[in-house]
């Protein structure tokens, strides 16, 4: 019985993160046109965005190979397991093991590799841009994240994310620089890996400037929508990990019974709300930066990140 | 041994020495040539008076080939060789007259100090003996690496060799088979460097070893 | 008995050498050699197997009366030979397989046939040897072999040089080596590896052996600096051969390292782990950042090999710090971590030369911009090229990422670390490691989609055809075990545990019994990972998304030109190129690493002629290291060389000087 | 009893004279070249039989545990070299750079040479020996400038200018070692004999030998082709007949290194003298690192082995320098393939000069195209000389390395970067001959490669074993050797 439960709050997990999905991409496009002083779409927009291009019709360049057509499900796939392994709304759910928080920075990797992949598919110079760009930024972003993960993990003497958590919610953390280090240094991550600004303006088809929609350009119908879903499934992972890192509290445990968890998603959704709004509001301050720039703020994050875990090292016998 | 067999080999030696100094100093040809036969007389005397001192009968042959051979035979071929060779008549040293014999008067007091410590329990006569023919060995390279001319060079070679025969003669009772096989080790060496002259003087119309040089390509 | 089937059998390929010569101007030489390679190297896998898992206890012994005189030749099968046996022959069955086919489009087989058993023999025999003469005798051995398969295409331009930077380079490492054994066997000559392992080293003397070793196998892994040999030899062999020296004879490099450094040289000082570390950051990195810059896909794939071995390095490193701070379950995680990377590159380095190997047979081509669009036409060899590449990049679910996970977890143990210089250093590894791999993904990108994807640069790649069955059998198979390693890592991880019982004295826990089949390397709540499961669950999420896509979204499908921001241009030329892809990155990292310098060219207002870019990079470890020497030695032969155009007077003066000069010191010395 | 080891040294002297004396006689060159090789099996097979029935050491003559490897590999060298030698004077006299005369000289010269090396390795008097070797210089001498061209006549002037000034060095230090011993045996051939010197040499004025040695040394270093005496070395070998360059290389140089291990052994039974060490360690480091600079900048491909040569030399004198059982060992070890495998290289040389036409390096290329069998035997011997496993150098190379490295660790490096130096040289040469593509003639050759590769088969045999008897008699000598 207990397993049957546990399996079910998994699955209530995976489910959670997909209906979510785009209603924080929806959420934090309707905070931020109203911090521009528009009114914007409406905050279901991208569920009927995702609808209608699913009952489009596909346009598939005459290029293109069974990568290309594969290229979206093994993406979507990809963040759909990374996501629903980061906690939400409860720890230590069932599954929460089989992959620590090291394995999900290679899950990213994984849909960004298919991703790059799939944009150099048709031959296009648009394609190349963007898949060299982005293969530009990950090779910053990742080993900040790697580093980041390292500061937690060796505070909380565990690479898995639920004892991670479940050590940041508890007393013995304190207020530590390398713990401020690594938020900061997660927060400009974050930013560079769901191409928002300053790193990328996701509303943008500017050719010069444009990274993740440059690699996208040749997708249509379903394709795009599964994409463009995989997307939003990137950006709520990364809010939801941070808040359940940084913002630890009111997480159930596995266990805890039905209340628990019904005050977990009460909190988490407040988490999200909380975090999206300062999203918006710091993406609508900040102007976006040219496309070599972004080496330079990666590079910030990563010695914040090295910074933070060797303060660590240094500092405490672990 | 008494001391006036010691005196007189110690002079013959000393004279050989003296003798192979007055080939360095030699700068004109035939002038060296008569000083090799002079240098082949002493020998030969020297080589006498040990047959005498160490009763060795055999070492007689030795003096008289150096007497014959060297003395006579090989200084008139040599004459005939410069003169019909056309060699120039002067011998063209490498480094200044002075400075050689300064640095032979070096080689000789380099051989004393090798060889006085050495034989210190050696008989006295053969330690003279072995100095001073290590000093002729020396003044013989010398004579070898300081002139540019072939004759020049063949001479400071039979000079080396008569040290090693004044050092063999010292060499008490040392078997016969030795100095033969010295003395025709030179008969048939000066046999081949003739051969060599001549075809040497057959294609390249000198016998200055530098002409040998510019025959040399860039092959190697 | 398994000691003694694999010497038999390394004296089968021996002889099949041999008997290739003899063959060689028969066509029906190819299968022979390959074929006979195939059974011979198949039957010492299952040994090789059986002794690591059914015997590791009890290790095997052979003596023969060959080798130096007094000492013998010594034979020792213990589960770390064993482990290597497994790697050096799983590659050989692959590659010999691959060659089945491949072999048919060799120009000139009677260059290759007689020395590619000849050098699987003395891969086999390097791991088995006991004593020194015997291992340095098969070590060297295998880069003769090796060498003659680099110089069978010898007419090709540059491979001349790539013979004679290989052969001297791994000359220099067996000289080492065998510095290395001379101050270990003592003046008395105890060249047994027993005697050599029971008798006491002083630090100096064994810290002087260690640091020679590392030049010694380090050269032969490919460690940087000493790695100039390595992108230019693998290429020049045949792919097969390549694939072998790339997968198998690094790792034979490494087994020599780890069996002197961990096994014979006793207890380890701290500061030899922090020396293999430094050397495994930066291989690793400076390793994949050549890699980014290169355009030929064997030279590619040849220097992520000395990323890799960097990698394993880091492992190695990792592992010598925790001995000598006596934290041997660390030391047993860090030596798994190294080991099982071993096998997996081994795995994906074989099976991606064999993809490039195809290419190369399919369209002549190892320039990369001048390919293209294979997977249109060469769909097989495209998929497992895909896997290899995945694999490489450390992507879960495949092998790669396992490994480099249990580096990465081996490094959070390293706060137990007393030696401050070691805190410091830890870190900034792992960020170089965590650098490589990202990098390695940005590389195999490029590598994949310039060869593969987009539209063929050149009529060659237009007509490329899909390679025969036997290089698409190897490949596949290769590909499997590369998932399958991916998602049962616990299997692989319990086989190395006797490894490390044996060299460290301690193992992880073992895996087989975790739940689920998950691999956990200290405690399920420190870390743990479960292959399986994402790979499950991926395939699941896969699965439900497709059915639901297809089961209610619209399902049709129209071909039309790309869209391209609507400037599609139907000329190939204006795709991005690997040169182009690498473009920022070299921005990023290569005006700091290759000083490289861009110049633009832009004709004036109304000039029609093109714009030019010119990009200048220059290969500092090259300039530092290799070229002085170079010059060094150039300028010294010049020098001497005068000598030998002297006149016979000055010859003599030689002569004259040296007695007198001689004389002079004895006069002095009395 | 004895009676037939007498009669098998007296063989292995005298078949070489006696031929020596007919073939100069004869005019039939194609007879004279199997009589050639006829005597030199009935030396060799006389040499083998040595090896069952030794004689009695006497007072001029002795065949010991020293020697009798050497006889044997230098009457098989000889052998093999006459088998080559006829398939490769064939093509001289076809191309007309050698007249029937000349070869009737040639041969005469050839066996000359071997009675005369022969003699320098079973005399028991030390100025019999000097006598051997100084006959060994004069018949090798004339065969160098036998192509009587500007260089040929140029290197056997150099040779004999320079072998005659050793030759005086080596007589005085043996004048020396005889007044040394006179003094303790007495008077007389008892003081020339080896195996007194050996018995009394405690009691030698150490002196006395320290100066002998010296001259010895640079005597007939001399021959060895020490640097800096080595100057007739590479012009002898380049411009002689190439099967005397095959003997020089492979045998004279043995011979004469063989003469200083003699003396080395009186030295190191006395007690008080100076080790010899040093010198031999300076002479053969200097060796090693001159000629593996020297290999780089060679055009000529003779001339590059040459040199090839000069470095094993030095190889070798370091090692006796290092003394000690294992570096011995590894000398004498390294004596005996170089002068197997260097003998191979120039068989392959020769019909590689001979296919070619030319001796120039840039003009011998992608030699594995043009001629297989010739390229890749080339190969192999260059890789053996380079000690490469599995061949026999690489088993005393190894042990020279290892041993030296405990003791002097400096002079282990400075030994392995010459190493290295003179492998880069060599490699670099013989991918340019072997490997890239083909120049010049590409016509195939009938020739015999069976001494080739019976001697490069020997190397190969002995990188991975050795029989015990040859073991044996090493480690005896090396024990001698100290």
């Amino acid at each position: 019985m207990a397993i049957i439960a546990d399996l079910l709050v998994q699955g209530g997990q995976m489910l959670l993160v997909l209906l979510l999905a785009p209603l924080l991409t929806g959420y934090l496009r309707k905070v931020r046109a109203r911090l521009l002083r528009r009114r914007g779409p409406p905050l279901f927009q991208p569920y009927r965005d995702l609808l209608r291009l699913i009952r489009k019709e596909v346009v598939v360049a005459d290029g293109a190979s069974w990568l290309f057509r594969a290229a979206p499900y093994l993406i979507f796939a990809a963040i759909w397991v990374a996501a629903s392994l980061v906690p939400t709304f409860a720890i230590d759910l069932i599954f929460s093991w089989s992959a620590d928080l090291i394995a999900i920075v290679a899950l990213l990797g994984s849909a960004r590799f298919f991703l790059a992949l799939a944009g150099l598919d048709v031959g296009t110079s648009f394609g190349g841009i963007g898949a060299s760009r982005e293969m530009m930024i990950a090779p910053l972003a990742e080993p900040a994240m790697i580093m980041i993960v390292f500061t937690l993990s060796l505070l909380a003497r565990s690479t898995q994310l639920s004892f991670v958590v479940a050590f940041m919610s508890g007393p013995d953390v304190g207020l530590r620089i390398s713990v401020a280090l690594s938020l900061v240094a997660l927060i400009m991550v974050a930013l560079a890996e769901n191409a928002r600004m300053p790193v990328d303006n996701p509303a943008t088809h500017l050719e010069l400037t444009m990274v993740h929609e440059a690699m996208v350009l040749e997708y249509s119908g379903r394709h795009l929508a599964m994409i463009e879903f995989a997307a939003s499934l990137k950006l709520l992972l990364y809010v939801s990990l941070i808040s359940a890192i940084f913002l630890p509290w009111g997480m159930a445990v596995a266990g805890q019974g039905i209340e628990a968890y019904v005050i977990g998603l009460a909190v988490y959704l407040a988490k999200l709300v909380l975090a999206g709004f300062m999203l918006a509001v710091f993406e609508t301050s900040i102007a976006k930066m040219r496309v070599f720039r972004v080496s330079e703020f990666l590079g910030t994050a990563l010695m914040l990140g090295l910074l933070g875990t060797l303060l660590l090292f240094v500092s405490r016998n672990l | 041994m008494t001391g006036l067999e010691f005196d007189v080999a110690h002079v013959l030696a000393g004279g050989l020495v003296l003798v192979s100094f007055m080939l360095l100093y030699q700068d004109r040809m035939y002038p060296l040539i008569s000083v090799f036969a002079l240098q082949a007389v002493v020998l030969s005397l020297s080589v006498a008076w040990q047959a005498f001192v160490q009763n060795a009968p055999h070492l007689f042959i030795t003096a008289s080939i150096a007497l014959g051979f060297k003395a006579i035979v090989i200084p008139v071929a040599l004459h005939r060789i410069v003169h019909r060779l056309g060699i120039h008549r002067m011998v063209e040293p490498v480094v200044g007259l002075g400075p050689t014999m300064l640095f032979g008067i070096g080689l000789v007091a380099l051989s004393i100090g090798v060889m006085l410590p050495v034989t210190a329990q050696a008989n006295s006569l053969a330690r003279e003996d072995l100095a001073f023919s290590l000093a002729v060995i020396l003044l013989g390279l010398l004579m070898m690496v300081s002139r540019h001319n072939a004759v020049s060079q063949v001479i400071g070679f039979m000079s080396l060799e008569n040290g090693l025969i004044l050092a063999a003669s010292g060499a008490k009772g040392m078997p016969l088979v030795v100095e033969i096989s010295v003395a025709f080790s030179i008969l048939i060496a000066f046999i081949v460097i003739g051969i060599f002259l001549f075809r040497i003087r057959e294609r390249f119309d000198t016998v200055d070893l530098q002409a040998l040089q510019r025959f040399r390509g860039g092959q190697r | 008995m398994d000691l003694i089937a694999i010497l038999a059998l390394a004296a089968a390929l021996l002889a099949l050498g041999v008997l290739a010569i003899l063959l060689t101007r028969l066509r029906v030489a190819t299968p022979i050699v390959y074929g006979g390679s195939l059974v011979l190297t198949a039957l010492a896998l299952p040994l090789a197997i059986h002794h690591l898992l059914f015997a590791a206890g009890a290790d095997e012994q052979v003596w023969l009366p060959l080798g130096l005189p007094w000492l013998g030749s010594h034979f020792h099968l213990d589960s770390l030979a064993a482990f290597f046996l497994i790697v050096v022959n799983l590659g050989a069955v692959a590659a010999s397989l691959y060659a089945l086919g491949y072999g048919r489009h060799e120009p000139a087989p009677g260059r290759v046939l007689p020395f590619y058993p000849a050098f699987l023999a003395g891969m086999n025999l390097v791991v088995v040897a006991d004593d020194a003469f015997t291992f340095l005798l098969a070590w060297e051995f295998m880069s003769l072999s090796s060498w003659a398969l680099v110089m069978a295409r010898h007419r090709e331009e540059g491979n001349a040089r790539a013979g004679f930077v290989y052969l001297a380079m791994a000359s220099f490492g067996t000289l080492a080596l065998l510095l290395a054994f001379g101050l270990l066997a003592g003046s008395t000559g105890a060249y047994a590896f027993d005697q050599i392992r029971t008798s006491k080293h002083e630090a100096l003397l064994a810290s002087l052996a260690f640091a020679l070793v590392i030049l010694g196998a380090g050269s032969k892994a490919g460690l940087v600096p000493l790695h100039a040999w390595l992108p230019l030899a693998h290429p020049a062999a045949p792919s097969h051969v390549s694939a072998l020296m790339s997968g198998v004879m690094t790792k034979v490099a490494v087994y020599g390292f780890v069996r002197i450094v961990l096994d014979l040289l006793g207890e380890p000082l701290w500061w030899w782990g922090m020396v293999v570390l430094a050397l495994g950051g930066i291989s690793s990195a400076l390793g994949v950042l050549y890699a980014l810059m290169e355009h030929d896909l064997k030279r590619l794939l040849a220097y992520h090999t000395v990323e890799n071995i960097g990698i394993i390095f880091i492992g190695l490193g990792l592992a010598l710090a925790f001995r000598s701070n006596a934290l041997d379950l660390a030391a047993a995680l860090a030596l798994t971590a190294a080991l099982f990377h071993v096998l997996n590159h081994s795995l994906f380095k074989s099976l991606l030369f064999f993809g490039s190997g195809a290419v190369l047979v399919a369209t002549g081509q190892r320039d990369m911009e001048r390919l293209g669009g294979l997977i249109h036409r060469m769909p097989y060899t495209a998929f497992a090229f895909l896997v290899g590449s995945t694999a490489i990049s450390a992507l879960p679910p495949l092998n790669g990422f396992v490994s480099e996970w249990l580096t990465f977890q081996s490094i959070l143990v390293s706060p137990q670390l007393s030696q401050w210089a070691l805190k410091f250093f830890v870190p900034a590894m792992a960020a170089l490691l965590a650098l490589a791999a990202a990098l390695a993904a940005a590389c195999f990108v490029k590598a994949f989609g310039v060869t593969f994807l987009g539209r063929p640069r050149t009529a060659e790649a237009a007509a490329a055809q899909e390679v025969d069955r036997f290089a698409l059998g190897a490949m596949f198979g290769l590909s499997a075990l590369c998932l399958l390693a991916g998602i049962f890592p616990g299997v692989v991880i319990d086989a190395i545990s006797l490894v490390t019982q044996r060299l460290v004295g301690a193992q992880m826990p073992a895996q087989l019994g975790n739940a689920w089949l998950s691999i956990i390397p200290i405690a399920a709540s420190r870390s743990s990972y479960n292959g399986l499961i994402v790979f499950a669950f991926i395939g699941l999420a896969v699965f439900a998304s497709t059915y639901a896509i297809h089961r209610w979204a619209s399902r049709a499908v129209r071909r039309s030109a790309a869209w391209d921001c609507g400037f599609p241009d139907p000329s190939p030329r204006t795709q991005y190129t690997a040169g182009s892809f690498a473009q920022p990155i070299r921005k990023e990292f290569g005006t700091l690493v290759f000083l490289a310098r861009e110049r633009v060219t832009m004709p004036l207002p109304g000039d029609s002629s093109p714009a030019r870019l010119e990009v200048r990079m220059r290969d500092l470890i090259w300039e530092v290291f290799y070229e002085p020497i170079w010059g060094v030695v150039g300028f010294l032969a010049d020098q001497l060389n005068k000598l030998q155009l002297l006149s016979i007077r000055k010859y003599l003066s030689l002569v004259f000087g040296v007695l007198v000069l001689i004389l002079l010191v004895l006069a002095l010395w009395q | 009893m004895n009676n037939t080891g007498l009669i098998l040294v007296r063989a292995v002297l005298l078949v070489p004279a006696v031929a020596a004396a007919i073939l100069a006689l004869i005019p039939a060159y194609k007879l004279t070249a199997r009589l050639n090789i006829l005597a030199s099996l009935a030396t060799l097979v006389a040499a083998l039989l040595l090896l069952y029935k030794r004689p009695a050491p006497g007072l001029f003559l002795i065949v010991d545990d020293v020697n009798i490897i050497f006889i044997v590999l230098s009457t098989f060298v000889g052998f093999t070299t006459s088998v080559f030698s006829a398939s490769y004077i064939a093509h001289e006299l076809e191309i007309g750079r050698l007249t029937p005369v000349s070869l009737r000289f040639y041969h005469a010269m050839y066996q000359g040479l071997m009675a005369a090396m022969n003699l320098a390795l079973v005399a028991n008097n030390v100025g019999l020996m000097w006598v051997a070797v100084e006959m060994a210089t004069l018949t090798t001498v004339l065969m160098v400038g036998i192509y009587q061209t500007h260089e040929a006549l140029e290197a056997a002037w150099k040779y004999f200018i320079l072998g005659s000034v050793g030759i005086g060095l080596a007589l005085f230090g043996t004048i020396i070692v005889y007044m040394a011993a006179s003094s303790v045996v007495g008077e007389g051939l008892e003081a020339m004999a080896w195996t007194t010197l050996v018995k009394e040499a405690p009691h030698f004025d150490s002196d006395l030998l320290n100066l002998a040695f010296v001259f010895l040394l640079l005597g007939y270093g001399t021959k060895a082709g020490l640097v800096p005496l080595h100057a007739w070395l590479p012009d002898a070998h380049a411009e002689g007949p190439t099967p005397i360059s095959a003997v020089l290389s492979g045998l004279l140089l043995n011979v004469a290194l063989f003469t200083l291990l003699r003396f080395k052994i009186v030295m190191a039974g006395n007690p008080q003298a100076l080790a010899p060490g040093p010198l031999m360690v300076a002479l053969g480091l200097v060796s090693l690192v001159f000629a593996a600079f020297m290999l780089y900048r060679r055009k000529d491909i003779k001339r590059l082995f040459a040199y090839s040569s000069i470095e094993h030399m030095g190889i070798i004198t370091f090692a006796f320098g290092m003394a000690g059982p294992l570096a011995n060992f590894a000398a004498l070890l390294h004596m005996t393939m170089h002068s197997l495998t260097k003998s191979a290289i120039f068989f392959a040389v020769g019909h590689v000069a001979q296919a070619k036409g030319t001796q120039r390096l840039s003009d011998i290329r992608g030699l594995t195209e043009t001629h297989p069998v010739l390229g890749w035997g080339l190969l192999v011997g260059v890789m053996a000389i380079a000690g490469l496993p599995p061949l026999g150098i690489f088993m005393s190379e190894f042990l020279v390395v290892s041993s030296t490295v405990t003791r002097q660790p400096l002079l282990a490096l400075i030994l392995v970067a010459g190493l290295l130096v003179g492998f880069g040289g060599l490699l670099r040469q013989i991918i340019g001959i072997c490997f890239g593509p083909p120049q010049g003639s590409a016509a195939p050759l009938r020739v015999s490669y069976i001494p080739m590769f019976a001697h490069l088969g020997l190397v190969a045999l002995a990188g991975i074993y050795i029989p015990r008897p040859v073991v044996a008699w090493f480690q005896h000598v090396a024990r001698l050797l100290g």
